[in-house]
């Protein structure tokens, strides 16, 4: 059950020009929120943004012994800019915890699982992570981004699962393999480690070719997808991906969570 | 005077509201997916997304972009279709105690009529809501919506199968508005809404394609307000006994309180509900102070009192 | 590629520009008091304040107010007359090396017939824009500019006088821009402008009058960005030879570059040329630099590139 | 010559919660001001505000060594209230000097002049009363507000005109006497006193009273009026007053200072 409330900014990390994290106050949203699930943040009481924007909890920790919620957030545009410059205190309109999160309930310790992170697409895999470990279960990350710097959160990870558990890729090689995050996946796969399910988040583009890559293996998996949003809540029908029986899924609330069979990538 | 001793009522003919606050069709789903957020009952109204005879799957994504004060959209109507919500939604929003307007479409007059059949004498619905103005068909709505004579003869035939209230609503993409609603009117409209949304289009200049994969889509917000404040006064001043519901941009209760005051028996909320989804609940109870702070006893002894002043014409030096 | 490399010339029939940033007419006044704030030779065009053949007083105040990411305004057409400014204003404007487009108005066929006379086939006059769309009058511009017959009676009429090149500027508060495009084209328009202001109201509520003296005024700024850009996009698709200035809550280099794919060939910065009077000269050299960034050789290989998806009908499921 | 500059928040003074004195950078534009005229402010670079807002340049001074420029606000509406929230150091558009000054080249220490201020109108009159003190020329304040805590910059105008020359009227009597300013300068007129020129600044009513009591006595004098602005400097022709000769006007370039006879307070 979603809540419509107001938290205000405990604190902000900057990683560089583009990244930070965006710690809130957890108010009624932190507790509820599963992993995988994202909240509607509004910046500011402009026209500009005028809508919300869509973030995945990243986590749901402390900070000082303060209760709060992290957002991992990519600079891209007014409202990404917007969010990071504001002071310490300042009250966020949050609506959260929303749609689908990843199913996770049936795994067990004798299950292993994949993280597959691409770029920004750590965010919402990091409360997973944080819920894997506590109930035990083992993951292998496999997180591909530009260059060294652009890869985030590393120590939180290698803290959770294991830090040799954690395999990175970049674009330039300063860290990690060279080369694609999915070429990571598929040596593992090779190699013959085999998951009892996949969890994944990126961009478009890594979306199709490990959905093509584990259509082939028959590996069973769940996608946080994006889309542009407008209500976060289901009820604008603005986010959606086409679906394989023809139907159009809401990434809002029937995702952001879905298993990539689900999806007609041809249409997309 | 206290809020809670103003009277909301709005009376648009034959529909009564308990206040004018209503919400717009396509910006409040279903209203179910609201009630986290705000009492259904405690709303002068609520419309739901527009309804087709057959559930209707709507257009390819991209189907939404943000623009400066306002977003772009074209959904295509995708709907569940009037079968499905008369048996799966209608029970518990008149469980809830919510008054119902519901938002009818077609891709011709047949289908226009079929829906209205369908619904029927249906109590639980308070009033039926013709949308003749959606500008995101290709066939439909468009057609209808901004030539006065097709949407007589569109109001004239759903006229004798409807057995509620009911509303049309127009677009705002015509020359004349007052031509528009006469017809309406003239066909046998109860109500008139306005306004749709203005047709817009957006660019990625990265790929060179319409931010909407429908190429232009409906404009909505802020943006649109001061041309849907306009509509509303020139329909009120042309046909005074009309009743009318304002929409557009509206976000505060000094909006509400704008429409009513250029003629709008009661408004529509549309966009503002994605920014904030408890919006319309709190419009209610602000329209009710801001009344009592102005002495008003009645929000509606504000509908239609914009004093103009005479238009002098050029004068030269 | 350098920003100093890109070609920025701007062809519009007749009309040919050294780049394809002008200013629109109202928003620039006389060009000369712009002259603090950038370089009048560097923009492509500058747009006067509209012309008639007396001066004319304009509307008694309030004449302006600010809107959601917008402004209304009704000066109802103040200006110092078509006389004043060829003897008083083009001789300064001529000297700084600026292209001048002389925006003109009457109230009747017989006024405009005069003031484009008046002008001739004086060479420091570029062009000659005709608003037939401006809201604010009694009788006048909006008559001729929302009714395309009228339109092309109007313009058949000024055609003959008209010694330089002839734009006609739309009204965007039409049922139909490509049927009001097409009669001014017919009736011998070398350019079209467009759009002019959307017509819209604003209410004070305190005093319940409207914030216009005028009652309506006309709406502009980047509220009505996607509504411009549309009607450029359909008048561009209907009439692909036809050169358009695209005019509409432009602010910066990417909304100029978006006219240009939606089909103008040049466009008018307006609105925001009050919020910063050197904004124009900036968006000429960020044009270039957008260019250069995208590889862009020439800024006319822009115009017209927008790629559009075919339009599917509704499904249904 | 009026510049188009950005110029940084030096500081910002509240004194109550609906009014503050902004200081900023004094630019090209603060040596340039003469007494009446005003700058437009941007505040901020979204949509709303969206236009520059108008100011008088209230004084032209130095804050700990560093030249500049303030601004004495009352907060009304989305700009006003923006433009007091701005941190230290935040880049605000300016464009300034614009209009037309108060008419003082020909004043001379022989002369008397009086100042009227009612509520935020007393903005232009801290400079105009800096630049008399500096040639010597005497000028009584009357300033009206309503109440004490209304009245501002008072330590400013008794330093540079001199405590006995500043009299004060309060709706409430808190401060002065209780009633209009108004009334206090035709306590003055009727007490004999005469005036070469009187400087003004308020609320209209208080113009349309002022008026109507200068055409009576004769007196010249010249208004700091006010209203709508879209641009500022002459081209939007948004500002305009009715004149008496049946033109209109512009508040922002034959304005803001005009001769009270040269308006038809009829039409206004
Ligand atoms: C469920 C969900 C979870 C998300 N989680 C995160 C997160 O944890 N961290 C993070 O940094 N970002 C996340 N995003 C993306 C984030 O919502 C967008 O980056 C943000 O909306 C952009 O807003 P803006 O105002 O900065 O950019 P805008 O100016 O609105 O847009 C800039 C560019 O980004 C594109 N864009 C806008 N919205 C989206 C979107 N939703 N998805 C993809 N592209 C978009 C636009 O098309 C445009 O090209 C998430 C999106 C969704 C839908
Ligand atoms: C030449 C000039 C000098 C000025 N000097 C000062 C000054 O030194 N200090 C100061 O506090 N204010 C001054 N003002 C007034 C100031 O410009 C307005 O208060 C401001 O524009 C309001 O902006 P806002 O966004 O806060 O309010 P808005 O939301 O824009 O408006 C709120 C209310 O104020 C009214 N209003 C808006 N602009 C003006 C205006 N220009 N004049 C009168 N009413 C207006 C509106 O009609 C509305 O009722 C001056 C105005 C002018 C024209
Ligand atoms: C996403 C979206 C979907 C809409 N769907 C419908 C619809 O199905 N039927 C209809 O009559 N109007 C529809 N509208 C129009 C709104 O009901 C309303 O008339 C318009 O958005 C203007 O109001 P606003 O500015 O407050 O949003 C839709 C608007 C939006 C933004
Ligand atoms: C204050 C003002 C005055 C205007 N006067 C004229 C005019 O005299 N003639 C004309 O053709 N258009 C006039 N316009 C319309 C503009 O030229 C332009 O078409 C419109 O404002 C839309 O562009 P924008 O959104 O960039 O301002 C005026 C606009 C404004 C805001
Ligand atoms: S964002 Fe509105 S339905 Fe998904
Ligand atoms: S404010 Fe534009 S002319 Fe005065």
């Amino acid at each position: 059950m979603p809540v419509n409330e107001t938290l205000r900014i405990l604190r902000t990390v900057r990683y560089d020009a583009k990244h930070y994290s965006l710690f809130l106050q957890a108010g009624r949203v932190g507790p509820a929120t599963l992993p995988g699930q994202f909240a509607m943040l509004q910046a500011g009481d402009g026209l500009r943004p005028y809508l919300r924007r869509a973030f995945s909890v990243a986590d749901v920790a402390t900070l000082a012994g303060v209760p709060c919620i992290e957002f991992v957030v990519r600079v891209v545009g007014v409202g990404t800019e917007a969010l990071g410059r504001f002071a310490e205190g300042t009250p966020i309109p949050v609506l959260g915890p929303l749609g689908t999160p990843f199913p996770i309930d049936d795994l067990r310790v004798s299950d292993r699982v994949a993280l597959v992170a691409g770029g920004i697409g750590l965010a919402p895999l990091v409360l997973l992570a944080r819920r894997l470990a506590e109930r035990g279960v083992p993951a292998d990350l496999f997180y591909g981004g530009r260059n060294e710097s652009e890869v985030l959160k590393r120590p939180d990870f290698e803290r959770l699962l294991g830090a040799p558990r954690c395999r990175y890729a970049t674009d330039d090689g300063s860290l990690g393999r060279r080369g694609l995050v999915t070429d990571l996946l598929q040596a593992a796969l090779d190699a013959g480690t085999t998951y009892r399910r996949v969890f994944a988040c990126g961009p478009q583009a890594m979306f199709r070719t490990l959905a093509a890559l584990l259509a082939r293996t028959g590996t069973d998996a769940s996608f946080a997808l994006e889309s542009e949003m407008a209500c976060g809540f289901g009820v604008c029908l603005g986010c959606v991906v086409p679906g394989r029986d023809g139907r159009f899924l809401t990434v809002c609330k029937e995702g952001p969570c879905l298993p990539p069979s689900a999806i007609d990538w041809g249409a997309v | 005077m206290n809020a809670g001793d103003v009277d909301l009522t709005a009376r648009l003919g034959p529909l009564v509201l308990k206040n004018p606050v209503a919400t717009a069709s396509g910006t409040f789903g279903y209203g179910l997916e609201f009630t986290d957020y705000v009492s259904l009952a405690s709303l002068g109204a609520i419309t739901v997304k527009g309804l087709s005879l057959r559930p209707c799957l709507g257009n390819p994504p991209p189907r939404i972009c943000e623009t400066d004060a306002g977003m772009l959209n074209a959904i295509g109507l995708q709907n569940i279709g009037v079968e499905a919500f008369l048996t799966e939604k209608l029970p518990e929003l008149h469980a809830r105690g919510a008054t119902v307007i519901a938002n009818v479409w077609g891709d011709t007059e047949d289908e226009f009529r079929s829906v209205v059949e369908r619904i029927g004498d249906d109590p639980r619905v308070a009033a039926i809501e013709l949308n003749v103005s959606c500008p995101n068909v290709v066939k439909g709505g468009m057609v209808f919506g901004n030539d006065p004579a097709a949407l007589g003869a569109l109001v004239s035939a759903v006229r004798p199968l409807a057995r509620r209230p009911l509303i049309v609503k127009l677009s705002p993409n015509v020359t004349d508005i007052v031509a528009c609603a006469r017809a309406a009117v003239d066909a046998g409209a109860d109500v008139l809404s306005l306004i749709n949304t203005l047709v817009g289009l957006a660019i990625d200049l990265e790929t060179r394609e319409p931010k909407i994969g429908f190429t232009t889509g409906g404009l909505s917000g802020p943006a649109i307000r001061p041309v849907a404040v306009r509509m509303v006064w020139e329909v009120r001043r042309a046909l005074p006994g009309v009743p009318l519901f304002g929409i557009g941009g509206i976000e505060t209760a000094e909006n509400v309180v704008e429409f009513l005051i250029a003629g709008a028996d009661a408004v529509q909320v549309g966009t503002a509900s994605f920014r904030d989804p408890g919006l319309a609940g709190r419009l209610v109870r602000e329209v009710a102070e801001w009344c009592a702070r102005h002495g008003v006893q009645r929000s509606s002894d504000l509908v239609g009192t914009l004093k103009t002043r005479p238009r002098a014409e050029h004068r030269y030096a």
